[in-house]
């Protein structure tokens, strides 16, 4: 039913037209009567000429050939493929929100600033950390700051460190961010656990050593056991620890990156708290600290001009009168009885990571999603993102070599190696999901593993879809003891399958030209 | 409400398959200690409570919509056809995942793919990524960029470039021992003599704005020549409405063309999510941060496509990657992708020309006040400086204005504290005759009342 | 702006192609006489243009979400959860046409069988077709089956039907010489005498609305045992949404159940579209007005589904069809369907109770006033009437309400003379308590202050 | 990619809930203090108890089993199945509409109520008619409106007349309607030309014989050239004539059928004026009505309570004051300087055909639609309708066996009669079109027409779109010359195919029930 489409650029026909603009009501001089010549461009810009039925027909049709959450599972590991409510997505489009300016005078804005506010208190109980940024437009954007934030820190104290440690498991952006700040990377080979080995810890945590970069639970889906130690060590020696937050699903209601000594850690919006995916972005990656590095923090900080101490709180109260339960613990209070606004003063400050104040719309989503979960709902999250991760790996592990752990957090790491010896590698496993109609989970991540294949189910799928994943995963094993052939073949059910990659970096065709 | 299709009656069944009889054997590796902590929060709450909530912190804002705004400097308020929500919210564009999968991910590869096209054709450039951060982090990367490739680690800029821009460059670099000059803008764009000055052997790359911060159109062509008399990139930071007519940087020769794509179709927003576009010429392929999709083909021959020159990124390379970014602005550049192809290229010609038109009539008119002045020179785009007479603060005209539905524009002193009295006005295709005609007399009225 | 692709370029290749040199060659067959006329007509608009107009009309009208509205009377106001609009929205949903191609409506007709069977899970009705026009519309096909099912030109109803719901039967059978004979409702609901009295052989059926017009229950088991005495049909009118609670029309064998299902997920939109349901049993399947949709299996054997028994329906019987609908309903039936999985078993008896709870909370409140009186009698639903004291106006009091943000009751006096001073008043679960209080205080502050 | 999806009933899982009501905040008595026993339901109603994410993915899922308007072209003969323009969709959905209960008074509905005004103006104008009411919620229903319009004003003049005439190549509705209204049919026999015969019309509209139903263009696509001689007949014979105009989109800025003598005409907003279809309504069909006609018309009636004649006004500046052209020509007038309301009383109105005030939604997007359009717009939909029409009616003319007329106007009506004697029938080519990736067209209808086919192309295809479906249609000639039989096995390429509709019919399941 769903046949590829031609190119845009393929449709055009001249004079064709979508989107009319108004006509021009002030008197329309002649260009060359407004701006000289020089300033102007030679050639027009070849856009399409197309009309609004050609719009309209060529992206539904493309959107057709998207695999989506609300069509089906993800088991993509390290991804947290969560349901996105759509209620977060009517709150993100409330004109209140979408049609605000950045540079509005605060007194314009209280609504979105307490917004933010709150959202901060929110993720620090979460989280146990002291405070929170969120200009960081995504998990890297925030390791980036973390990053910029330990120099900060480590130089105020008149200290030059040159070393980050991160565990061979990391995800990609640890290395490229703490590169990308200036730091020299080791790298940490993980013990036979797959965690985190302490002894050598002990070895390389030198007085160089700025920090170390963790993910807890790690990308194996493990939580870090001995993290209290690890802390230990790092503190010890004068330097910090920094935690990939990715991972956070696991830990929702269940445990606090800040009770375990974190200094520093970023949360993925995208990930964690259910905003969607977009198709590889925009996503949002605040980072939090701890007292020590808050003066560091980027500029500006939402602050309020009255102190709040949740604790205080009678919250009932609140949601009837439809305000925001962290703002106006009085009802009777009008919406301005609190002040917010933009504070840049922070000389030790590390500066900007970007224009404005972050990605926004994201907040929106995450807060609207948070005030639906409340604290039992927090509690369950963590739960059933666990239970759920477990029962797959229990289901699998007859049929699949699971080489770390005997339980695990939010997800796993299968291993294909035995399969790759039959003729179907972890590559051929996830094409051959996708003619069972799922999606490919993340694989050939985390690099300790031979032929990863990395599950996360999440919360928010049921026991049935989790057994009819189960049953497509059998039913691959015993394809590939039977006929490995049909699993290197597939996908035979999708529009296209296995694009030349090679031919794609070999000859680069990054744009379309008129033949 | 927590979205959990799971039941206490599922959980049973799957810890009973599991062979165990309590959740918390899951979690042994977890040291007790760290299990003991409160969680101060509120109760859950249904959907119509909450979207109350959000509803009445909406209103508690005040948005463009209700009032007319001037306000520009970066982020600026356009049409958007309908046609852009509506395809954009299909939920197979904005629940999907990064396309590492291409069989199941072609429309949204082609997407990047047109997009990639649409940007290259508006810029002039050879090459363009699939989207950064935005036009702050865009600029710094390619500062980056600039920096790894000439191994030189002195930046020039020009103070006309959005100081929020700069503030960003210069954080960037930190821990990169690099030195960052900037140029100034007597009369609002740059003054050349200074660059010249400036320029030399260790310079990696002068970035340029252009419609600058001011609004003011730079002499690129020239400032392009000047920088290459040197091994030096040219980086120009451009407003892509503008090249509806303005010279595009690949007819001055730009090495690097970034910018921010808000403008193509994405809302205000308060600041973000915005889009960063990143656009080359060819012999920086590459060194190119970010995703870029391309054309191939499948096994069958048909012609699709995937991400390619993955090599350059941080899940390949890790600490040797060209950057370190990886979610980037996907939906915002299907967007921009969906605006371009609505207003097509007949579209964004008379897009632009409104926008100047429409300015300039605003020029003219404010021209005629007294107690004001219009500071720099000519030309300019949609943006303009005004400077009222000394004892008029902006913000008590602003303060006026506000209270006759009008939101007036940005005061400079805060970033250029000898531009006291200056407030920096846009004016877009969204303002009509009538209202700036009112802007204009609320003004007058100013003059002679303060 | 006129959504039309072909340009004049377009057109004259396709003239060259069909070999005329003129367009009127096409319209020769037209006398010319009707050619010459002129369309005093406006300037086509842009789409912004359009929009601001669209916007304005729509905020001249004040809605039910500025003020707390109490207005019910057939038309009610319930939260709407947020994925009935998203899936909706959909256009393989709403772009689609009425499924005659069923190898490629499959969406279309799955969704009509499954609201046929959430119909009939509400009503206890054996069989529910795939909608109607609305409430009124439903009652009187109702009326016309029994009519030329039982060759009988009698039919009997409550006065206490919605007033507009009997004007649509009179309208409708006019031309059936059909006499319509109306039972009285002296404390609220139906005089059982009288109907004992008025029933005969040549009743066709007896039309019962429960909860009523005045929101009083009726006894539909009574009336039914004494309506079947006689070969004539039962036709109960229901609310949906009181159905998660109260007795279906199937508990009390009823023979036709129909009713408005615009509560069902769908907007107040002043007064339509709507959605009109129509439940039978078994019986009368081959009377059945619109379309219906049944499973089968296709060639290959796979379940599928399709509209069954055209037969009975216009474009196949003409003249002999049992109905002349043809378009109707299905967009609002999709949206019922997807709002009745979303609040699914236990929501709505929660929401039925929700209902009655806020209902019955707010007549003990209003029992307290003085200056007002609650005339008829229980049971009731979720609406019930307030008289006032003779010498203060219904619509004086709602001006008052409304400066104070409340739309009060419906004004009953226009349709039932003998109760003038009465207003019908609505509770739905969308009234919070402190909602309710405010509207029993503005309400005290009158009967001191008139 | 699509496959079937199973009933939402068949995911039903004991607890699962999706959609939450806020707690009850008034005291939560029990339900038998409230109400008697007796009226409460014994037998719970079982319906499915599923999650959120169910039912997203349930009806996500089933959306993708659609052809749509979105997707692709239907040539569908009669329906008008032309582009329906995102922005009526966004006007419609806006809350100062959706949020209006149909009693509020009429003070508090000013906007909604000029809308109305307006659009019974410009629907005037561009139909020659005098008046219109919006009640009938469809084509069908405006025919039972019009029935009884004619019934009552014959009444009124003291006259009982029993006979409707209809041409046999009327759509099903007209005997339907008329029938409903207790009217006996005479059919009328088109003459070689695919017309009304004169001559036979002479003879058989008696004094007996209330109005003639007539479809101008009728239904083979033809303009009724006779059409002042039609009229002429009935109305010397004290009679009316009533006018179908659901092929409307062919006399836009052409003709109207004011002009022509017709006395009631109805008109589909959801083909002509661009409303979405639904997948089978909601639709709404207004029906205008000449001078004579206007006291019978349904009541309520929208009025304004000053005047206002269209010629006076100046509309520009209007537009720039974003005011809608038609309700206040001076935009220093403020909303409410007209008064609009609701008018009863009309004694000869035949009452109400339906609750409240008709389809207001669909009325929404048509003044939406019109304003868009404007004058030209108008003229040009005719024209580029009729354009379309011919175009492929020559294209296919060589192929297929078109029986009537030489040109067309807005469709035309291809006999498959040749094919079906190779063996493949117009049901086989219309399934075929399928397997092309179009919908297929009407078929069977109407009567007159052996195998008939009926396509529309409407003035929103472009003419690429329509080549490839002239290209689709050569092809499938070809297939039935050299091999029927895959035509007669189409379609292929769809989740189904062929349905057994004898089964379907003969044991009807018309609802799930538990196993
Ligand atoms: C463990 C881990 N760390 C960091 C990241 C980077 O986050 P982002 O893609 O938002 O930059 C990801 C996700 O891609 C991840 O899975
Ligand atoms: C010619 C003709 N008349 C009448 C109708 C009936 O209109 P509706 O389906 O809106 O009741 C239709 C459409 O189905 C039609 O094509």
């Amino acid at each position: 039913m769903d046949q590829m489409e031609p190119l845009i650029f393929e449709k055009t026909s001249p004079g064709r037209r979508c989107f009319i603009l108004p006509a021009c009501d002030v008197p329309d001089k002649r260009i060359t009567d407004l701006l000289p010549q020089n300033v102007l461009r030679k050639n027009k810009a070849e856009l399409p000429e197309v009309s609004e039925i050609d719009v309209v027909r060529h992206f539904t049709r493309l959107s057709k050939l998207n695999y989506c959450v609300d069509t089906n599972f993800y088991p993509l590991g390290s991804c947290t493929m969560k349901y996105n409510p759509k209620i977060n997505e009517d709150s993100a489009r409330l004109e209140g929100f979408t049609k605000l300016h950045p540079y509005q005078p605060v007194d314009q804005c209280q609504g979105i600033l307490s917004l933010l506010y709150d959202l901060e208190q929110i993720l620090k109980n979460i989280s146990g950390m002291s405070a929170f940024t969120f200009q960081p437009a995504a998990g890297a954007h925030g390791e980036l700051t973390g990053m910029l934030i330990i120099r900060a820190y480590l130089e105020k104290k008149g200290e030059k460190r040159h070393k980050i440690i991160i565990p061979d498991s990391a995800h990609g952006t640890n290395p490229a961010s703490a590169a990308l700040c200036g730091y020299e990377v080791e790298s940490i080979q993980s013990n036979t656990e797959g965690l985190i080995d302490i002894h050598k810890l002990q070895e390389v945590f030198t007085r160089d050593t700025a920090a170390i970069m963790i993910t807890n639970p790690n990308t194996l889906g493990l939580f870090e056991k001995d993290i209290l130690e690890i802390c230990r060590i790092a503190h010890d020696n004068g330097g910090l620890v920094y935690c990939d937050g990715a991972n956070m699903n696991a830990l929702l209601g269940i445990a606090r990156p800040g009770d375990m000594g974190v200094d520093i850690l970023h949360l993925n919006l995208h990930k964690t708290f259910s905003t969607p995916h977009g198709g590889g972005g925009p996503g949002a990656g605040p980072i939090g600290v701890s007292e020590a590095l808050k003066p560091f923090l980027p500029i500006p900080r939402i602050e309020m001009t009255e102190k709040l101490a949740l604790e205080e709180h009678g919250i009932d109260p609140l949601i009837k009168s439809n305000k925001s339960p962290y703002s106006s613990p009085n009802p009777s209070d009008g919406p301005f009885h609190r002040k917010y606004l933009l504070n840049d003063n922070y000389p030790d400050a590390i500066g900007r990571v970007r224009a404005f104040y972050g990605h926004v719309g994201m907040m929106i989503r995450t807060y609207t999603y948070l005030l639906s979960l409340g604290k039992e709902g927090i509690h369950r999250v963590g739960e059933y993102a666990v239970l759920n991760a477990n029962y797959l790996r229990q289901k699998l592990e007859k049929y699949y070599d699971i080489p770390y752990g005997k339980t695990c957090m939010h997800e796993f790491v299968i291993s294909a190696k035995k399969q790759k010896k039959k003729g179907a590698s972890a590559l051929d496993i996830a094409k051959k999901l996708l003619d069972y109609g799922f999606h490919a989970p993340t694989v050939y991540f985390p690099l300790i593993v031979e032929e990863a294949i990395m599950v996360e189910p999440t919360e928010t799928e049921s026991r049935e879809t989790l057994d009819a994943f189960v049953a497509a995963m059998i039913q691959i094993a015993n394809d590939i003891e039977q006929r490995p052939e049909t699993v290197r073949n597939s996908p035979q059910t999708t529009p296209i399958n296995r694009p030349d990659e090679v031919k794609a970096a070999r000859e680069p065709n990054l744009r379309w030209k008129k033949k | 409400m927590d979205y959990i299709p799971n039941t206490q009656y599922d959980k049973e069944i799957m810890m009973k398959e599991m062979g165990i009889s309590s959740f918390e054997a899951l979690l042994k590796d977890i040291p007790r200690t760290l299990r003991e902590f409160s969680l101060p929060l509120h109760q859950g709450l249904s959907e119509p409570q909450v979207f109350n909530i959000l509803k009445n912190l909406g209103e508690e804002n005040i948005n463009t919509n209700k009032c007319i705004s001037f306000l520009g400097a970066g982020a600026y308020e356009h049409y958007i056809p309908s046609i852009v929500d509506h395809l954009a919210s299909r939920s197979e564009f904005y629940t999907c995942y990064t396309p590492y999968q291409p069989e199941v991910s072609q429309g949204t590869l082609q997407v990047i793919y047109e997009y990639q096209t649409l940007m290259c054709e508006l810029t002039g450039m050879d090459i363009s990524n699939a989207s950064l951060y935005d036009g702050s982090t865009a600029l710094a990367e390619a500062a980056l960029l600039a920096i790894h490739l000439k191994e030189k680690n002195k930046i020039i800029c020009s103070r006309a470039i959005h100081p929020e821009y700069r503030q960003v460059l210069k954080t960037y670099v930190k821990g990169l021992h690099t030195e960052i000059v900037e140029i100034d803008v007597p009369e609002g764009t740059m003054d050349m003599d200074q660059l010249e000055k400036a320029l030399d052997d260790k310079t990696a790359a002068v970035l340029v704005q252009s419609p600058n911060f001011f609004g003011c159109i730079e002499d690129m062509e020239a400032i392009s020549g000047i920088t290459h008399k040197y091994d030096t990139l040219f980086v120009a930071c451009v407003n892509p409405i503008s090249l509806g007519l303005l010279k595009p940087p690949g007819e001055y020769s730009a090495d690097i063309a970034v910018g921010e794509a808000q403008v193509l179709g994405n809302y205000l927003n308060y600041g973000g999510p915005y889009l960063g576009f990143f656009t080359i010429k060819k012999d920086l392929l590459r060194r190119m941060p970010g995703r870029i999709a391309g054309e191939t083909v499948d096994r069958n021959g048909r012609r699709c496509f995937a991400l390619t020159l993955q090599a350059r990124e941080q899940h390949i390379r890790r600490q040797k990657a060209t950057s370190n970014i990886c979610t980037n602005q996907a939906l915002l550049a299907l967007r921009a992708c969906i605006y371009l192809c609505a207003l097509g290229k007949k579209g964004m010609e008379e897009l632009a020309n409104l926008n100047i038109q429409k300015s300039h009539y605003a020029y003219e008119r404010l021209r005629t006040l007294n107690n004001f002045r219009l500071v720099l020179k000519k030309p300019f785009f949609h943006e303009f400086v005004l400077k009222t007479h000394d004892h008029i603060r902006i913000g008590s005209i602003n303060e006026y204005l506000l209270k006759k539905g009008i939101i007036g524009g940005l005061e400079l002193s805060q970033w250029y504290p000898e531009m006291d009295n200056c407030m920096l006005l846009c004016i877009t295709e969204t303002k009509t005759k009538t209202s700036i005609d009112r802007f204009v007399a609320e003004l007058a009225q100013i003059s002679t009342t303060m």
